[in-house]
């Protein structure tokens, strides 16, 4: 018998905190290329070492390398840098309505735009995501009106939500996107059942869900895993690991033990750790995991390694717990300077292009944005009728909800 | 027909009309649930429309949710009421607020069955009544049928409506409609009116209540179980009490209430859930909203206590007749 | 000082007070709360008594279960009150029962702070109030103070309590006595005598409302933000309202509730949270069961409406001191 | 791009349904001694393998062999048996308690004795114990007066929890045994914290908790492995596979696609995967988790295998779900049987000392179930009063449940 010793608490701590230096020593880089690709019906015990690597296909040189270079074309490429740029000039010019008061609260995914662009693009049309509040780029990839997504963010009167949900809750069935949720987490588990419901009605459609890291922790993280395994579901769960949860580091959600990815092992579901900074890493794992779950090989799910660039919303304050300029080491990059210096290494892409590319985007979406705010904005009060307020709570409002819309109105 | 199989008849003639209509739970599929609510229903219906689950209330529902959501018409059941709370944020904030959320692009049209109340000796987690929190929750439908016939035109109903619905199942009449004298045998079903149940389709409405008895001095709002605890209590006191089974708490039907209330100008409110905060709470305050000028004595309440179902005192806790009988005495006195 | 600062406070007394008093919840360490109420505790305790933890608020309170049978007495927060139910099972099925069912051989001393309540363009996941489900379980003590030095005593009482307690924060009273006119701004706490707040220990006890304005024509029954709603309304209005704020809604001062509406015989109920089954139901039906006989009016409810609370139409659901005002013309008039 | 093929709806079904031949194949089992025993401060990630194998203890003569064997005295095992005899013959005593209407139900954990036996005797004094309602062989173990657990399973006036709670629900403080809960999976986080809680005291005490197979689906299993490795908890972590949840066989669980076991990997969590049904393998698993917590190399998991040889409870009726005979087939025998064999290896047993341990252990038990009859049954109505119902809801009574009572009392 061992003799008694004190235990010990622990408590992971982020590598630096505001004023030390930032340090990414605890994540390790392989040489793009470098993973193997198996083919998608091999068994999950057969791969586990994927959820400890890290599939690359963007070598230093902006070269697309290894098994998992998706031979995508040129236009598909430019398709997906459009749709990344387009994504920064709109975050930016959301931000700054924002900061105008035109609206309560904003978003940006800064850093992290290749994952949901990618994702998009990849998927078809009548396949269904659900997203977190971060995956604006979706919605631009499939090109969704950026006036409506202005108009949801303004609650205006041309808000479809009706000026009911907050920013950033986009709900776009039309575009193949879930409405979002404000509580976390609890999207993985109905993606599961809306690829579960697929399945039993012999459809072809399948289902992405999406948790950041921090969100792993909650139960339907949990659900959507077990449910996903025991029914064989064709669902893709991904989870976006951009490094922070709010304030707390990746450490905190059991990052320090282990990888997100490895968290599918356990439940017998394939998972793979991919660079989510590289953009035709995201093309070419989104590829393999549908096509897994397209043929009846069941879910994936893909651990996206990235960074998140700006605060976690308008209401954050990054510089109170983490270095100010730790993106600057991250050693993923910026994915669209990465998919950018990859065309130009094609020669496919010119500095000039970006440039003007850039510029056009800003130009489109300060054209949208003037639209949008002829509608009204939160500021000039130009929102939807109060009366909205009592509908869709059921299909037919009932006697109690008319009776408090009458005496909303009459002020009571 | 006892309850149970008339809750199975509805979910079989509702999946022979739709078969976007699937239903799970634990232990439901080859076992056919503890309660038999689903026997025979995977034999005959096959294994991709009835199926087990894993034991996760929260991934039951958040699951019926996106099937809700691609179109499908989940039933399921979660094996005790007492066992809902893993499933709750699902139920409140998502299932019930997905229609708003989405202005209506996404619903979730879905029936969560589970067997509610005590006097089964199943103590604090198999006896519990949480229909009051469902109440408070927007965008949720609460049915909780007292026979075999409303409970299977309230399901069917339930399962027809596009929005959830939380159908609560008073597991202690199941088999007979029992009137809280616990040391006395349960007439079965088969020898009650509302025991009479037609094979084929047929709907009770959602949001309207019935009235059991009609009566002049006294209006008593009940439902489930103690709706036959009501009766009992006023053929036992000879109080001529109208007693009112919801059979839908929300919506509510107030016309009703509100038309009966005013004649007698009495109310007695039951319910076995604890009282703090439970339905009947509710339920008076809405009285004396619509009826306060003709109310003429106070409004009981007659309800579980204020504490966990107990095991062995299960009839101490459990409102019988004889407390209802006196809440009526004191309130025919008032 | 703000009510953050009062909510630090109770913390900063009680750990230096009391090693076995442990902080933890969702960015509460280093970076000290979205709301700022845990900052500067890790610093000054250290991340072994104060820490950050895992998004999933039903370990956090099942964690603290465990810790409190252990013998320590965790005060853990829940980032928002809307996020309360993925942990609600743990509350009801664990923390509230654990007594109970050991006859007191486990407990469950803990403290689980949570901001509620809207106004701050929080749409429907950050401005809930679900003070009415806590209520409705046995074993669970309920607090929402309105004010720094009811807020910091408050909490010290709920942390010293040897049962599980639900500390409710309104957001949008934070930093001053918010009384509804949002296009207003808000007085600071410190140009107000409550927002006096003594630095050492003190106690405000649990179950005791205290009346914010005496009064003879009407009682206000109120807690949170309301009360300084309420007290604009009778500011406005000239009616003599007497303002019972109700600190404690469980165990409720029922002594301090008749005695006012005995006196006035006219009560309204004013909360934010949703109407049906809301805390304001328990009220009407309690006043009503004690002073039916010395009700002049109808007992009127203020509350949010029955539906998920809209973003920009927040200012038409947040039941501001119009609304409150015509209730008491109503009930004066009635 | 793949062509669309119709997706499939899979569910698991179990190998053998009543009136079939039952069916064991999918389990396979190593022979004892085969598996390593790795030191206790080996990385998790260098013994993944631990959880995709069985460690044994007892081959098929019945002889300790391997690296796991705990070598264990005599005296200790003779004591293990004891309490496994003890414990079989108190769930045959309850099962007819109940049959005669004495009490409203029961719960026996027929085939499973050696876990909460061994892991009860392996573990310290003032260590917690967070057990599931198939424990009560800890209970007996760790000699808790047989009279108390009967009383409370009669509800009678001497029931320590007062009639409150349903029949098996024990709480023993002074036995390092956490209050059972009637709702699944609850108490396996709670030990959790039990554990952070000892060591941010710096104490020296751990806690283990338990769960079933079926009950790893809850979200407190997930809540439990993330917060065990996050603050590296002092923690065993106990999954007792028994194959069975009520009607539904392990598969629903997730069990058909990877071991229990392996969820503890992606948490970054060593697993060890034993043969429940070896009394030497549990006491040796046990012995390694608590040496890992106790000397700070945080949490461990372990996945007992074994079977549910009686009925769920008292309630249920496995011959409508699964084969009668299944437990004839089960291939890790009788865990009582199979130490009754080996100490008869050893010379230390014989089949006429085990027939007088039968039947001495059921006088022991008859004697104390008329002494524990005495003191009333569910069925002659001598219960606690009703007036302790009120008791306990809060530390102090508030005056609504003082109101409340004396309302019941005046029949109110
Ligand atoms: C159930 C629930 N708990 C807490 C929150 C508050 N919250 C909003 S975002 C967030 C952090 C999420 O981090 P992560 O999952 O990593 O996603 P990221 O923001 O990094 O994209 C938290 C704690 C919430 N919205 N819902
Ligand atoms: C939260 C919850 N859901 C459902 C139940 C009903 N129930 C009681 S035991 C049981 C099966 C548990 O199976 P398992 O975890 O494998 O444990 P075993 O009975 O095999 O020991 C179920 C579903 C419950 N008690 N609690
Ligand atoms: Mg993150
Ligand atoms: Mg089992």
């Amino acid at each position: 018998m061992i003799e008694a010793v004190p235990l010990r608490f622990g408590i992971p701590e982020p590598p630096a905190r505001p004023g030390e230096l930032a340090d990414f020593s605890y994540l390790d880089v392989p040489a793009a290329g470098s993973v193997a690709r198996p083919a998608v019906d091999t068994r999950p015990s057969d791969m586990r070492d994927l959820a400890y690597s890290l599939i690359r296909v963007l070598d230093e040189q902006g070269v697309a390398v290894g098994p998992w270079d998706p031979q995508a074309d040129v236009a598909a490429l430019h398709e997906g840098l459009r749709a990344m740029v387009m994504t920064r000039a709109y975050d930016d010019r959301m931000t700054t309505a924002q900061r105008q008061g035109k609206t309560s609260f904003y978003m940006r995914c800064t850093g992290e735009e290749a994952i949901a662009v990618g994702h998009a693009l990849e998927l078809q049309a009548r396949d269904m995501f659900f997203p977190t509040y971060r995956q604006q780029g979706w919605l631009i990839a499939r090109r969704w009106p950026l006036v409506d997504m202005m108009c949801q963010v303004l609650s205006n009167e041309k808000d479809r939500l009706h000026g009911r949900q907050m920013p950033i809750m986009y709900s776009a069935r039309d575009a193949g996107f879930f409405s979002i949720s404000g509580n976390l987490g609890t999207q993985y588990i109905q993606a599961v059942g809306w690829a579960m419901a697929s399945a039993i009605k012999g459809d072809t459609c399948i289902a992405s869900g999406v948790v950041g890291e921090g969100t792993t922790a909650e139960a339907d993280f949990h659900h959507a895993l077990t449910f996903a395994t025991t029914y064989q579901a064709p669902v893709i769960l991904n989870v976006v690991n951009n490094q922070w949860a709010i304030s707390s580091f990746q450490g905190i959600a059991g990052g320090s033990q282990s990888t997100f990815a490895a968290r599918a092992i356990g439940y017998g579901i394939p998972a793979l750790r991919v660079d989510g900074n590289d953009y035709l890493a995201v093309l070419s794992a989104t590829r393999w995991a549908a096509e897994r779950a397209r043929t009846n090989y069941g879910p994936t799910l893909i651990e996206w390694v990235t960074y998140r660039a700006a605060a976690h919303s308008t209401s954050d304050d990054p510089s109170r717990y983490r270095p100010a300029d730790e993106w600057k080491s991250w050693p993923l990059g910026d994915p669209i300077e990465r998919l950018k210096n990859h065309l130009i290494a094609r020669t496919e892409w010119s500095e000039e292009q970006h440039s003007e590319l850039v510029a056009s985007s800003d130009r489109e979406v300060l054209a949208a944005a003037k639209e949008a705010e002829n509608y009204g904005t939160l500021l000039d009060g130009r929102v939807p009728s109060a009366r909205s307020i009592f509908e869709d709570v059921f299909k037919a409002m009932p006697q109690h909800l008319e009776r408090q819309r009458r005496q909303m109105e009459e002020g009571r | 027909m006892t309850m149970n199989a008339a809750i199975r008849s509805a979910m079989d003639v509702m999946m022979e009309r739709d078969d976007n209509i699937v239903v799970f739970g634990e232990d439901i599929g080859y076992f056919g649930g503890v309660f038999r609510c689903t026997e025979g229903l995977q034999a005959k219906y096959g294994s991709t429309r009835v199926f087990d689950t894993p034991i996760a209330e929260g991934g039951i529902i958040g699951a019926a949710v996106g099937m809700g959501a691609y179109g499908l018409r989940p039933v399921v059941e979660i094996q005790f009421a007492d066992y809902v709370y893993p499933g709750l944020d699902q139920l409140i904030s998502e299932a019930a607020r997905l229609r708003y959320r989405s202005s209506a692009e996404f619903t979730a049209p879905m029936t969560v069955r589970m067997p509610c109340g005590g006097g089964i000796h199943g103590g604090q987690t198999h006896s519990q009544s949480p229909e009051s929190l469902f109440t408070h929750v927007c965008g949720l439908t609460t049915v909780l049928p007292s026979n075999p016939y409303d409970a299977k035109g309230l399901l069917i109903a339930s399962i027809e409506d596009d929005d959830p619905v939380i159908f609560l199942e008073p597991k202690r009449i199941y088999n007979g409609p029992f009137d809280g004298h616990h040391d006395q045998p349960v007439v079965p079903w088969s020898s009650h009116p509302l025991g009479e149940v037609p094979d084929g389709y047929y709907r009770v409405e959602l949001g309207k209540a019935a009235i059991r008895r009609p009566g002049a001095d006294v209006t008593v709002l009940a439902y489930g179980t103690m709706v036959h605890v009501a009766a009992a209590a006023a053929s036992e006191t000879g109080i001529d009490a109208e007693i009112i089974d919801l059979r839908t708490l929300l919506p509510l039907d107030t016309d009703t209430i509100e038309e009966s209330v005013n004649k007698t100008g009495r109310c007695v409110i039951v319910h076995e859930a604890t009282r703090t905060s439970g339905f009947g709470a509710e339920l008076s305050a809405t009285v004396q909203e619509l009826c306060f000028y003709r109310l003429e004595a106070p409004i009981e309440r007659v309800t579980g206590w204020d504490t966990p179902y107990p095991h062995a005192q299960e009839w101490d806790y459990f409102p019988g007749p004889a407390r209802v009988g006196a809440a009526l005495r004191r309130v025919m006195e008032a």
